[in-house]
């Protein structure tokens, strides 16, 4: 039967269902991506920023939320500058971060 | 006056007056410990361990308690009113007796927040919230049956600290720095255990505080999730669901978790309250006790002969109170200096 | 679940409620929705307890509603209530108890405001002596009904004819309480238990026999949400939180849930209809709802009232499976028949949801 | 002359010519395959070369000057160069003479291929000639020669830092057994034409030693093992050759004339980049010159063991070297066969597979295009880290309003990032499609000068970007030609020492080194680093390296500007945003742009 209206899904992330497979892939291969304090300076400076939207906090946080399409629409608009890897004040390597990421599958493997 | 030695009551025996008394008796003075509780040491007694270093709590009260051996101390002791006399003090003791002192030393310290007043956290209500207090027992004692090979951990920071509601606005300095220690003890206790920290901001302003976060997040793995918890609820399975908003996805989030650990924020101590009142000495706005200066008399009241060690004038760390607790003794040398 | 530490909070918000004689505000909704609740709370208070609740045809909505939905400003709500207040004066009444959790939000929140803003109380004494030239005493004491039969539940369960158990088994039945957003929410202190873990509903349910169950989404709100739902776009929205509650209510297999506001049954019974049509899914037992009741209509069951006199055949959860699992008798060939003994009509029957 | 042997044959050639046979084979179908590899155009166009006179002129002075006699090696090093050379040449000599003899005295036996290396051993000198004796006489010196070289080479084996190396290779085990063999070859074939000299004749080396031997051995007993183990030794050699370093000498011999011909990397397997693995040498050159082994770190990431990983197919390190490698171009600068480990490394990325990859197709750069649509003059497109250090920005367009340049900026408020650092790491294609976007704006502007003031984009815009008609140039060169021009009043500050240093883009990208130093000499008195011009040191911040972290990066930053300081100028200048920021957080006095420094002088 038709209401006019449905159920919306919940915007809520559940930690204890999401899938952070990419994400714990990563850290295996990049442990420096955990030090991100999200301090934003990676967007900020980001030279896609301002056309696609990327962000490497945001793709950062993303993994570990589940919200997949976001991240994967961010990485397919960065340009590999490398302005991030030179302002983030942990001395994360952003740019072999974005890489090592693009190689990874949806179940978190190496794509070979 | 002259031909006697000064008599400093020592208001508290927990690190700031174990010290303040150790430099006291240095002095050629002759301090009183006064503690309201069957053991000295306070709050830092009851610690396991301690950040940055892990340090054993005992390893900084052992010593304290050493050196302090010989000075005059009442334990199980309140103190039931304060006369002010011309410049002395007449305290009357929970036990009957009174001591006349010529110089008061609030070592007051704190009294951690009633977590249980966060009714939406649940404490007392929920099996598997407990806060950091209980947490370092457990790590003393290892005896909780609330804490059973957790597989998922996570730890509030800013529980009554911070938050108009629940009548405190201050930072409690130390929960931050604390709850990263305890969640990498716990990580290291439980290594398959996912551990997640909710905080408002981060305050690591420490030395070495940095650097303990950085291992936290490298070596350890551990969660951090800026935003506030909202309320804590009960699953079927005894478990707790946690809810907060993410604030830097700007989405709610939600996880179970087995134990969930309350960082109960730092106020003043009721009693020191009491005092400052019966001595004649402000309390501050923010409910701890109003130095003379904030910053170059910190030890100082507005009242000749009181002084102030520690955190009776608000959260401090070890190092900081210890360091109180010698300027203090240094100030009431000072004092009696130019009294003779 | 500590029990005591719950109890140690419920010390701490204990409200005083009088104990007789109030002046009555009905709800806007109810007597469409649920016809016999204010009717039975009536009854049981005044015929059955002996107490003074006295009501007035004259009384209106106390304009919460519109209030919440942004149609009217503050004022013009505060000016209906305060003739609420002077309909109660000239009837001689000082405690005032509503039907309403929205009117009883209401009517603390302008308490309250006035408290705080002494100004503004005398700009609508002088509106509502402009208006219609009546002036008004504060009440000394506002209850909702739900306070009043929570305090009067030892007495209830004094004459009671069922209790809240298993007649098969002799458990006690698992019961949900929903409590209205506007009930203590807003002022915990006004309401029995505070906002967190309020007792008003749970301590009537186990007065009566039952066990609470407390579940993860116990707080969130019952997904009516004046701008949600009357809205039809968001009605989405509305239905999305309802689901949101069940879904974290299903593990516990409630037996019924019980409610204090005039909206959350409403909600809570018709959406299971709608989620059940939508998605297939259906929470109670055996393909049918877990029925949803209001306080009144439980205290009429536990006191023995015809199920079909409460008015249970207007629910859309079907409470049949609770009746037999109480052993309370109904007689079916009755359901459908109106005040007159004509039969009023049937319902089709849901898709998915199992109903009789 | 007559032959001792009628049958010309004797059983101790026969590991000589196993051997003989194995190595031709082995290298001719080598190098047919590595032809076939070529994608169809490329072989075309080498195959054309090999008959174009001009390219058959070019491809035997190369191979006599790089093969034989080692020009390159000599002006690096004349140790080196003697070592190599002497037995290169030398040998190629021995054989040549060899040959020379055969043809003369027996001349129905050139048909046995192993005749000119056993010459001595089946010939007898009947009579003296002056003829013979002068072909005796260059075959002894050419066997001293090579002897001279190869003790060079044990002392450099043990020694190294006497010939100027500070590391060198780790020798595998096939290449110990080549090694060995070849040092054994000279000295045996010296041994068994000495104990034969009395039949066959010999000249000053063996005659002399032939009289030694004869004093104390008495007989003739020693003659054939000794010859016997010469062809066990040469027959060593050459069946090891195909697994060891030594297969560099075919192997250079097909790659220069196919470098000649034009022919570059298009597979990171095949091809020309396997005939580039195979000419590495393992000389080590490389080591040294690699900005990431300062402090003996990364030791083994350099492109000589990139060759190496490569021709063992060790995936994980190859992944792993070619990651690393900042792209500064160092090696290939030094390298003596000229083997590209950048472009090698950028072809094992480019393989690589990706679950992800980025689309530039709808950006919409009309809005861009718009705002600088028919500027005309001078575009200056400032990039994405000329973006993060504004003083570049800033001087550089105060330098163009005081030549009265019209200039219009291309990203004032950030633009698209020029691609190169997609290229570098591997993702050409992507890059190619910003190229398009950036091409779309720069055509819009109408412009005729495209200005650059990072080297980065420069080599980019430079290399890949359809541009005709429009002049690419950085803005080094830029201000040089405009003081030059006399444009730019650039006022000489007695007493500046300025150090230019020399971008790795820029200098050994695009080879433009004394532009910029005649620019900065119009402000001061221009210094050098201790390594400069196409042998400066990378800064550390490269964009070519994925996987160095910042603290690794440090030390190489570090050692970069101790090479540059060796003069103690006062100001580091240097015309890259990337080096700038860089060296700026660990230099000890003030870093600035080149665009900065003549800003300031004007």
């Amino acid at each position: 039967m038709d209401f006019g209206f449905k159920l919306s899904p919940s915007s809520a992330v559940n930690l204890d269902t999401v899938d952070r497979r990419r994400y714990d892939r990563l850290v295996q291969l990049q442990p420096d991506a955990l030090t991100c304090i999200g301090c934003g300076s990676c967007s900020a400076t980001c030279t896609s920023a301002s056309w696609t939207g990327m962000s490497v906090r945001k793709v950062l946080l993303g993994l570990q939320r589940g919200r997949d399409e976001e991240v994967d629409k961010m990485l397919s608009g960065c340009m590999l500058c490398g302005k991030c890897t030179m302002v983030c004040p942990r001395g994360i390597n952003t740019r072999q971060l974005i890489l090592t990421l693009c190689r990874l599958d949806k179940n978190g493997e190496v794509v070979r | 006056m002259v031909n006697r030695q000064p008599v400093v009551a020592v208001i508290g025996a927990g690190i700031a007056g174990l010290e303040a008394a150790r430099q006291l008796a240095a002095l050629g003075y002759k301090p009183v410990l006064i503690e309201k509780s069957s053991a000295t040491g306070g709050h830092v007694a009851q610690w396991n361990r301690l950040f940055p270093d892990m340090t054993p709590a005992a390893d900084v009260i052992e010593p304290l308690r050493a050196q302090t051996a010989g000075v005059k101390t009442l334990l199980g002791t309140e103190i039931s009113a304060i006369n002010r006399l011309k410049d002395e003090y007449n305290l009357v003791l929970s036990d009957g007796s009174s001591l006349l002192c010529q110089a008061v030393l609030f070592a007051t310290g704190f009294r951690l927040f009633d977590a249980s007043k966060k009714e939406e956290y649940g404490y007392g209500i929920y099996d598997r919230v407990i806060t950091n207090r209980d947490l370092e027992h457990w790590f003393n004692t290892r005896e909780d049956q609330r804490i059973r090979q957790p597989k998922a951990v996570g730890f509030v920071h800013c529980v009554g600290s911070r938050d108009l509601k629940a009548g405190n606005t201050q930072c409690s300095k130390v929960c931050c720095i604390t709850a990263i220690k305890q969640a990498i003890e716990m990580k290291e206790e439980f290594p398959d255990a996912e551990v997640y920290c909710f905080y408002m901001d981060l305050r690591l302003f420490g030395k070495k505080y940095e650097d303990f976060y950085i291992k936290a997040q490298r070596d350890h793995g551990i969660h951090f999730i800026r935003g506030r918890v909202s309320e804590v609820g009960e699953a079927i399975d005894g478990r707790v669901v946690v809810k907060a908003e993410d604030t830097l996805n700007g989405k709610p989030v939600k996880v179970t978790l087995d134990l969930l650990v309350l960082m109960a924020g730092i106020l003043c101590n009721p009693d020191a309250q009491r005092y400052a009142r019966e001595t004649g000495v402000a309390v501050d706005e923010d409910g701890f006790l109003k130095s003379r200066d904030n910053l170059a008399a910190i030890t100082e009241s507005s009242r000749p002969g009181v002084f102030f060690a520690g955190a009776c004038t608000g959260a401090k760390t070890v190092p900081e109170t210890l360091a109180e607790a010698r300027s203090a003794a240094l100030a009431i040398h000072q004092y009696f200096s130019k009294r003779v | 679940m500590i029990y005591q530490g719950k109890q140690k909070i419920w010390a701490d918000y204990q409200k005083e409620i009088p104990d007789n004689h109030y002046f009555y505000v009905r709800s806007c909704i109810r007597q469409n929705f649920f016809p016999a609740s204010e009717r039975y709370f009536l009854k049981i208070c005044r015929d059955l307890l002996g107490r003074d609740i006295y009501e007035t045809e004259h009384h209106t909505t106390c304009a919460g509603i519109a209030y919440h939905c942004d149609t009217l400003p503050q004022e013009t709500a505060m000016t209906v209530v305060a003739r609420q207040f002077a309909l109660m004066t000239e009837a001689g009444y000082e405690n005032l108890v509503t039907s309403c959790i929205t009117s009883f939000g209401n009517y603390c929140e302008v308490l309250e405001s006035w408290r705080e803003f002494p100004e503004l109380e005398a700009m609508i004494r002088e509106n509502l002596w402009k208006a219609c030239r009546r002036e008004f005493n504060k009440p000394k004491y506002v209850a909702h009904a739900s306070d009043l039969v929570y305090k009067l539940r030892g007495e209830i369960a004094e004459r009671a004819k069922f209790h809240l158990v298993s007649r098969a088994t002799g458990e006690p039945l698992r019961i949900v309480e929903h409590i209205g957003c506007h009930y203590s929410k807003m002022f915990p202190h006004k309401g029995v238990g505070g906002a967190e873990y309020p007792c008003v509903l749970s301590g009537m349910a186990e007065a009566w026999g039952g066990q609470v169950i407390d579940y993860p989404e116990r707080r969130h709100c019952c997904g009516y949400g004046f701008r949600q739902y009357h809205v039809r776009a968001n009605r989405g929205y509305s239905l999305s939180n309802t689901h949101k509650k069940f879904e974290s209510m299903e593990p516990f297999h409630p037996d019924m849930i019980i409610t204090n506001c005039p909206g959350c049954p409403y909600f809570l019974d018709r959406w299971q209809y709608v989620i059940a049509e939508q998605t297939g899914k259906t929470y109670g037992r055996n393909g049918y709802g877990i029925p949803v009741l209001t306080y009144e209509e439980l205290a009429g069951l536990v006191l023995g009232v015809d199920p079909w006199d409460l008015g249970l055949q207007i629910h859309q959860v079907a409470v049949e499976p609770l009746l037999d699992k109480i052993g309370i008798p109904y007689d079916p060939a009755r359901k459908y028949l109106g005040m007159d003994e004509k039969k009023i009509m049937t319902p089709g029957l849901p898709t998915s949801l199992k109903c009789f | 002359m007559r032959e001792r042997f009628a049958s010309g044959f004797d059983p101790f050639v026969i590991p000589f010519v196993i051997g003989m046979i194995f190595v031709l084979g082995y290298c001719l179908i080598a190098m047919v395959r590595v032809v076939c590899q070529l994608p169809k155009a490329d072989r075309k166009r080498f195959l054309l070369s090999l008959i174009t006179p001009k390219y058959i002129w070019m491809n035997v002075r190369d191979i006599f000057l790089n093969c034989l006699i080692h020009v390159k090696l000599w002006k690096r090093n004349k140790v080196l160069g003697y070592m190599h050379s002497s037995i290169a040449f030398g040998w190629f000599m021995l054989i040549v003479l060899g040959h020379l003899e055969v043809m003369l005295f027996v001349p129905e036996r050139i048909r046995f291929f192993y005749y000119p290396i056993f010459f001595n051993y089946f010939v007898a000198e009947t009579e003296q000639t002056l003829q013979g004796a002068l072909l005796m006489f260059l075959m002894d010196f050419f066997l001293l020669l090579v002897l001279s070289g190869i003790v060079l080479a044990i002392i450099k084996r043990f020694v190294s830092r006497i010939v100027g190396m500070r590391r060198t290779t780790r020798l595998s085990v096939l290449d110990q057994v080549g090694l060995y063999s070849l040092w054994a070859i000279f000295p045996l074939r010296l041994l068994a034409e000495s104990f034969t000299a009395h039949i066959s004749g010999g000249s000053f080396l063996t005659i002399p030693a032939n009289w030694v031997f004869r004093q104390f051995l008495g007989n003739d007993l020693n003659a054939l093992p000794t010859w016997w183990a010469y062809s066990i030794a040469l027959c060593i050699f050459m069946c090891v050759l195909p697994f060891t370093r030594y297969m560099h000498i075919p192997a250079e011999m097909l790659l220069i004339p196919m470098r000649n011909a034009g022919i570059k990397i298009r597979h990171p397997r095949k091809g020309f980049a396997l005939l580039e693995v195979y000419s590495c040498p393992a000389c080590g050159v490389c080591i040294d010159a690699c900005p990431m082994s300062v402090r003996k770190a990364n030791l083994r990431d350099c492109t000589v063991y990139l060759n190496r990983m490569l021709r063992r197919g060790n995936e994980r390190r190859i992944a792993e070297i070619s990651d690393k490698c900042l792209l500064c171009g160092k090696c290939s600068a030094v390298c003596q066969v000229g083997v590209q480990g950048p472009e090698l490394r950028i072809a094992q990325r480019e393989r690589r597979k990706f679950a992800l990859s980025p689309s530039y197709a709808d950006l919409d750069v009309r809005p861009m295009a718009e705002a600088v649509a028919g500027s005309g003059g001078v575009l200056y497109f400032a990039g994405c880290m000329t973006q993060l250090t504004p003083s570049i920005l800033r001087a550089t367009g105060s330098l163009l309003d005081k030549a009265g340049v019209s200039w219009k900026m291309m990203d004032p408020d950030g633009g698209l990032c020029c691609g190169r650092p997609l290229m570098m790491a591997g993702r050409t294609e992507q890059a190619r499609e910003l190229i398009a976007k950036n091409v779309e704006i720069i055509r819009a502007s109408g412009c005729d000068t495209l200005l650059l003031s990072c080297p980065i984009c420069y080599r980019v815009f430079k290399e890949e970007y359809p541009l005709e008609g429009i002049r690419v140039v950085h803005h080094s060169v830029f201000f040089q030609e405009l003081i030059a021009a006399g444009k730019l009043p650039v006022q000489r500050e007695d007493g500046l020492r300025l150090v230019w240093h020399d971008p790795c883009e820029l200098g050994r990208g695009c080879g433009i080194y004394e532009q910029p130093r005649a620019a900065l000499a119009a402000a001061g008195e221009v210094v050098e680093a201790g390594k400069n011009h196409a042998e400066s040191i990378c800064c550390g911040g490269s964009l070519g390296s994925l996987s160095l972290s910042f603290e690794q990066r440090r030390p190489m930053t570090q050692n970069a500007l101790d090479n540059l300081t060796v003069a103690d100028p006062d100001q580091i200048v240097t015309g890259c945003p990337l080096c700038l920021a860089t060296f700026v957080r660990a230099a000890d006095r003030p870093v600035r742009d080149i665009a900065e420094v003549l800003n300031e002088h004007c």
